[in-house]
């Protein structure tokens, strides 16, 4: 099962699309992530970290109201009790641990709502390493809070103010430090997207979530569950939690944000459905399926849920789109909103608006039969975050 | 012209290469017109013309800037083989730009619009040797050459693989970094110009603003200087732009003749 | 070491001081919670909605960063890993349990800043239990998320408009609704407070708290540490954790909100420290330490963090401060802002303001040696809703 | 004058009685000394003088407001003793306050300061029975009645301890609630006097506010009811106040008067 990682393919998509300057560093990191994946140090170390740092195992959680109400038997993966409220945590410890293990002295990375800015900053903090975040300048401004928790933890968020200050830039302008600093600094990707070895090493951090709710179906139900359905904005929650059943009878859903609508125009989508609408192209470093005209310029996306608001998708889920062992799907930003306050209201948990675009796509699929009836929800993240936006939208 | 043809031509005069940077369609397409013949008026040697992308990652903010008014200009890849082709100049053209417009508008048809629209050459930031065979097959086929870069980070067999690809030039990075002006030449840009050995002509860029630097790398044993953001710059502040684009230009090639080479 | 339930007093602290119309609910509350407090079945469905909802056991955490600056060797219980942020759920599941069991069909309690009343709101989700939370009309205006927060979770928030529209009037009010509604409600204390039983009730709940930390340190240390370190409010984290090891040679360290100064006037209190500054007292229904004037009149207490702003104490942990068995001490505002920065730069873990000043006080008692070697603090929440707080007052 | 006193004078009469609360120094003391002279002539039997305290949880919000206003007022319980002692009225006096300030005091002191000041009784809403023996040693010392109450949820053994206990009278809780004006009498408040067999007079208090409902509770078998609630609302509004205490006084004592007891 295990992918070989000198390979920097899946199928045809993946690769290493990166200038020049950058390609040794991700020599090296293949080299070092190949060298530690397996090393029992390096993963003793890090399962101390998740258990002890990050509060992992997170539960698999009976959701016995929203089970009735959706007529099929709903277990919610609870990523949202996992320290910072995200899976993103896991992967970021992982990265970080790798960093310390590569003897570098300094992480960056870009963020856009702040999710991964925080995560980072975490595991930045919990192994004593110099940590730097570029934000949009805008996105510090809507983000106040984020930024703030950042810096409480002692990185350093510097704001983008080229082009239009936002993720777009952020990202540029991480991309530009690296390519000046790769020898002293590993650059923390944030989700299973990016050149080669990214993809792959992101996943397998993520797939802790994936290996522990096989553990835990099998403890509650004696067998793998019919469905596992996952947001997938760059898909590291939905790689993590699929991976390790990859080659099981296990139907694997991959909801993409639908945004307010599948259609485009010459410069944006209302949606962020890559995998769904998106044609094959090369972006940040990768061969995917991605948002853009018919020039290739990339689409500006577009959805209620920040963290699923992307252009791209990981190569490995455009691979696994394509071969069938997953079925890509999308809620809309409405049918979102309504699965949340399902959450809330019959289990007391407020998911995160990213992880709701997957309750909601249950919420309608579950009638058809398509999901059989044992399904698995990976709740990717807690809502704290999201009340300002839904309270904006309360009619 | 052919790239190989041009840097010949130089070497029997004894002489470096300038090659000039601007984004097509910066502000406007005519615009670009006028401003490739000042670039050939002043003294440069090939004209290296951006089309611009969405997601230029491996662009400083002064060409993203350019990228970006050259956008809202209308450029477009359709529109930039009409304006490129429209070009009437006895000076070699390369393109450069992102692996995804041309994967977009398909390998073969892209070639076959730059050999169309007199293009003789092709860089793309975003792909590295290792991901360049069908692109550098089909190039071979329509005689366009495919330039790679190298960077200080280079080593080893990536760099034979790479030097046993590129054709026209090898286009050296200057430094650790990005596009933009910067003001002193690194060591490191000096080593980098002697472990690159090989027959195909190098040339250096990122950072170059000014004769000096030019000279200097030319001193050290380039065979071009590649110049982007200082006409860029000139470019955005859209003042006297083709005078100004002009007489960098010139300052520019004055520096690289007076380095007598070898 | 259990306590007989059927006592309602420890030492002279406690008892029920409560109007007589509630006397008979109280009465059936103790007979109920002590026939179902060693029932295994409850038992049992209470350890599985604290495992699978709450996300326990929270992990104990060694702070490798924050010992060395503290110079003595510190673990964190992390229970700011809990479901909704603090230890507060695994009280309200407890009781939100006992209220099915009862055959009661609606919840309610008062909450100040929200965090009991979000805690309850999501017991009562999980448990289809219909909740109503009373709040100061002033506090829902304040804590306007936590309000929207409850509501989302469908539980109904009643401001209310007398007296000051504060915490006070809010305990008033959701005690003249209990005694109009005994028979069909349950009242959801949120604290080791009020009258028997709920100190004993709410101790015995939040007990999980040292029950995992007795295992976890065993494993890690092979040893009991020599402190226990815990803020104290009301005192149901601290009562959590340290009534595990009442019996053992562990020192307990009840560290109270010392606010801006140990003074007081005629009707207010700079600090909130009734075990260390107040005298004996009757109010909520307990006898107990209590800030309060020459005449009794209560005081306004004072706290940077809401949790602690409180003017009584559990009597239990009254009872336990005299007869040396805790040692009641405070930190202040100050002190506690300063301990909450440490523990973000040094570990990437952003604890709530009232965990913040247990970690206080061991950032200025370590260097005495009267913690011992081995010190375990309370992590009794998260710091998420402190940060527009600890904004205001950055310099 | 001793409560058994009046109730047994009423009893002569045929008559119920009528037990006023009002909160002491609401607005200021001076008023309370002449509401308690307005009371009086309406008719009032008892006067209940509550002494404020700062968290009166089983007070309704009327009277809530009311403790404010005379701690606001400056109500101590020193100022409390000085004006009650400063009553000269042959009616008996009730204290009603929270245990607290009870506490606080000193229960001897506090029970002594009763005596001294001509206080016949002491309510303590939040005492239970339970709570309640070493307060009712030093009443019955000092020869204060210790009230006690009982509500509708009171059954059996708790039931037959407080009526054990209790002197003065018994304070029944008309219905599931605090103190508040309502507008009808419940059956559970007909039921509860029925079910509280003693010897002590039973005087109904909470929620009754006008003559109609005092006769109900007459007729039902109470020996007094007792208003609060409708009383703070008349000193709240502050217009006419002493004219308007008399006038409900009056009208509640007519609605007593009216029923020709047993
Ligand atoms: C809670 C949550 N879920 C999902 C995502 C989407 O990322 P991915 O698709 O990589 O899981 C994000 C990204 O920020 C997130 O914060
Ligand atoms: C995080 C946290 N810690 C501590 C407290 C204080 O309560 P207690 O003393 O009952 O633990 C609170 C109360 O809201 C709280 O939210």
């Amino acid at each position: 099962m295990k992918q070989e990682i000198r390979s920097t393919k899946f199928g045809r998509y993946g690769g290493q699309f990166v200038p020049e300057i950058l390609m040794p560093a991700l020599e090296e990191l293949t080299e070092q992530y190949e060298r530690y994946r397996d090393d029992p140090t390096f993963n003793k170390e890090l399962d101390y970290y998740l258990r002890d740092f990050a509060g992992r195992p997170s539960p698999l959680y009976y959701a016995r109201q929203l089970s009735r109400e959706y007529g099929v038997k709903v277990y919610l993966k609870r990523e949202d009790l996992v320290h910072g409220g995200a899976h993103k945590l896991n992967n970021t410890l992982g990265q970080a641990l790798l960093t310390r293990y590569m003897g570098k002295k300094r992480i960056i990375a870009e963020t856009g709502a702040g999710q991964h800015g925080t995560a980072c900053a975490m595991a930045g903090a919990a192994f004593g390493i110099k940590t730097e975040i570029y934000m949009g300048a805008k996105d510090t401004q809507r983000q106040r809070m984020n930024v703030y928790r950042m810096e409480l933890m002692g990185t350093k968020v510097i704001p983008v103010k080229s082009g239009s200050q936002t993720l777009k830039d952020a990202i540029n302008e991480a991309m530009r430090d690296w390519a000046t600093s790769v020898e002293t600094t590993h650059y923390m990707m944030g989700s299973v997207v990016g050149p080669h070895p990214y993809p792959a090493m992101v996943r397998d951090f993520q797939s802790v979530i994936g290996k522990e709710v096989r553990t835990q179906i099998m403890e509650k139900e004696g067998q793998l569950p019919d469905s596992i359905v996952a947001c997938t904005g760059g898909g590291s929650n939905a790689m993590g939690i699929f991976y390790p059943f990859i080659d099981d009878d296990v139907d694997l859903f991959a909801v993409e944000a639908g945004g307010s609508g599948m259609k485009t125009t010459e410069k944006e989508a209302l949606h962020s459905a890559s995998l769904c609408m998106g044609e094959e192209g090369v972006l940040h470093g990768m061969r995917t399926k991605v948002l853009q005209n018919k020039y290739g310029q990339i689409l500006e996306s577009s959805s209620i849920a920040a963290g699923l608001d992307y252009a791209g998708v990981g190569p490995e889920l455009a691979y696994l789109a394509d071969t069938g062992r997953i079925r890509p799907c999308s809620s809309m930003d409405s049918e979102a909103l309504e699965a949340f306050h399902d959450l809330c209201r019959l289990e007391g948990i407020i998911p995160a608006l990213e992880s709701s675009h997957a309750v909601a796509y249950v919420k309608k699929a579950a009638e058809s039969g398509e999901l059989g009836d044992i399904v698995v929800i990976n709740i990717s993240g807690r809502g704290d975050k999201d009340l300002e936006t839904v309270m904006g939208v309360r009619k | 012209m052919r790239i190989g043809d041009k840097f010949n031509e130089l070497k029997r005069k004894n002489e470096g290469a300038l090659i000039a940077y601007i984004c097509a369609g910066d502000p406007t397409p005519d615009d670009t017109k006028r401003y490739v013949v000042s670039l050939i008026k002043g003294g440069a040697d090939i004209i290296e013309l951006g089309l611009p992308f969405s997601d230029p990652t491996a662009d400083g903010p002064t060409i993203q800037a350019g990228i970006e008014r050259a956008l809202n200009g209308g450029m477009t890849p359709d529109v930039y083989f009409k304006t490129v082709g429209a070009l009437r100049v006895n000076t070699p053209l390369v393109v450069m730009t992102y692996y995804n417009l041309i994967f977009k508008r398909g390998l073969e048809t892209f070639v076959k619009d730059c050999a169309s629209s007199g293009i003789s050459g092709i860089i793309v930031p975003d792909l590295p040797a290792e991901e360049s065979e069908e692109l550098a097959l089909l190039c071979s086929e329509y005689d366009i050459d495919l330039i790679f870069l190298v960077a200080p980070t280079t080593t080893g067999a990536r760099m034979d693989r790479i030097l046993s690809r590129g054709t026209g030039f090898i286009y050296l990075v200057a430094r650790l970094g990005v596009t933009g002006a910067r003001s002193d030449i690194a060591s490191s840009t000096q080593e980098l110009i002697k472990r690159v050995k090989t027959a195909t002509p190098k040339a250096v860029g990122f950072g170059i603003s000014n004769g000096k630097q030019a000279a200097e790398i030319i001193h050290a044993g380039a065979d071009g200087v590649i110049v982007g953001s200082a006409f860029v710059d000139i470019i955005a502040s859209g003042k006297d732009t083709e005078q100004r684009l002009e007489a960098l230009a010139r300052e520019l090639k004055d520096g690289i003749r007076a380095v007598k080479e070898k």
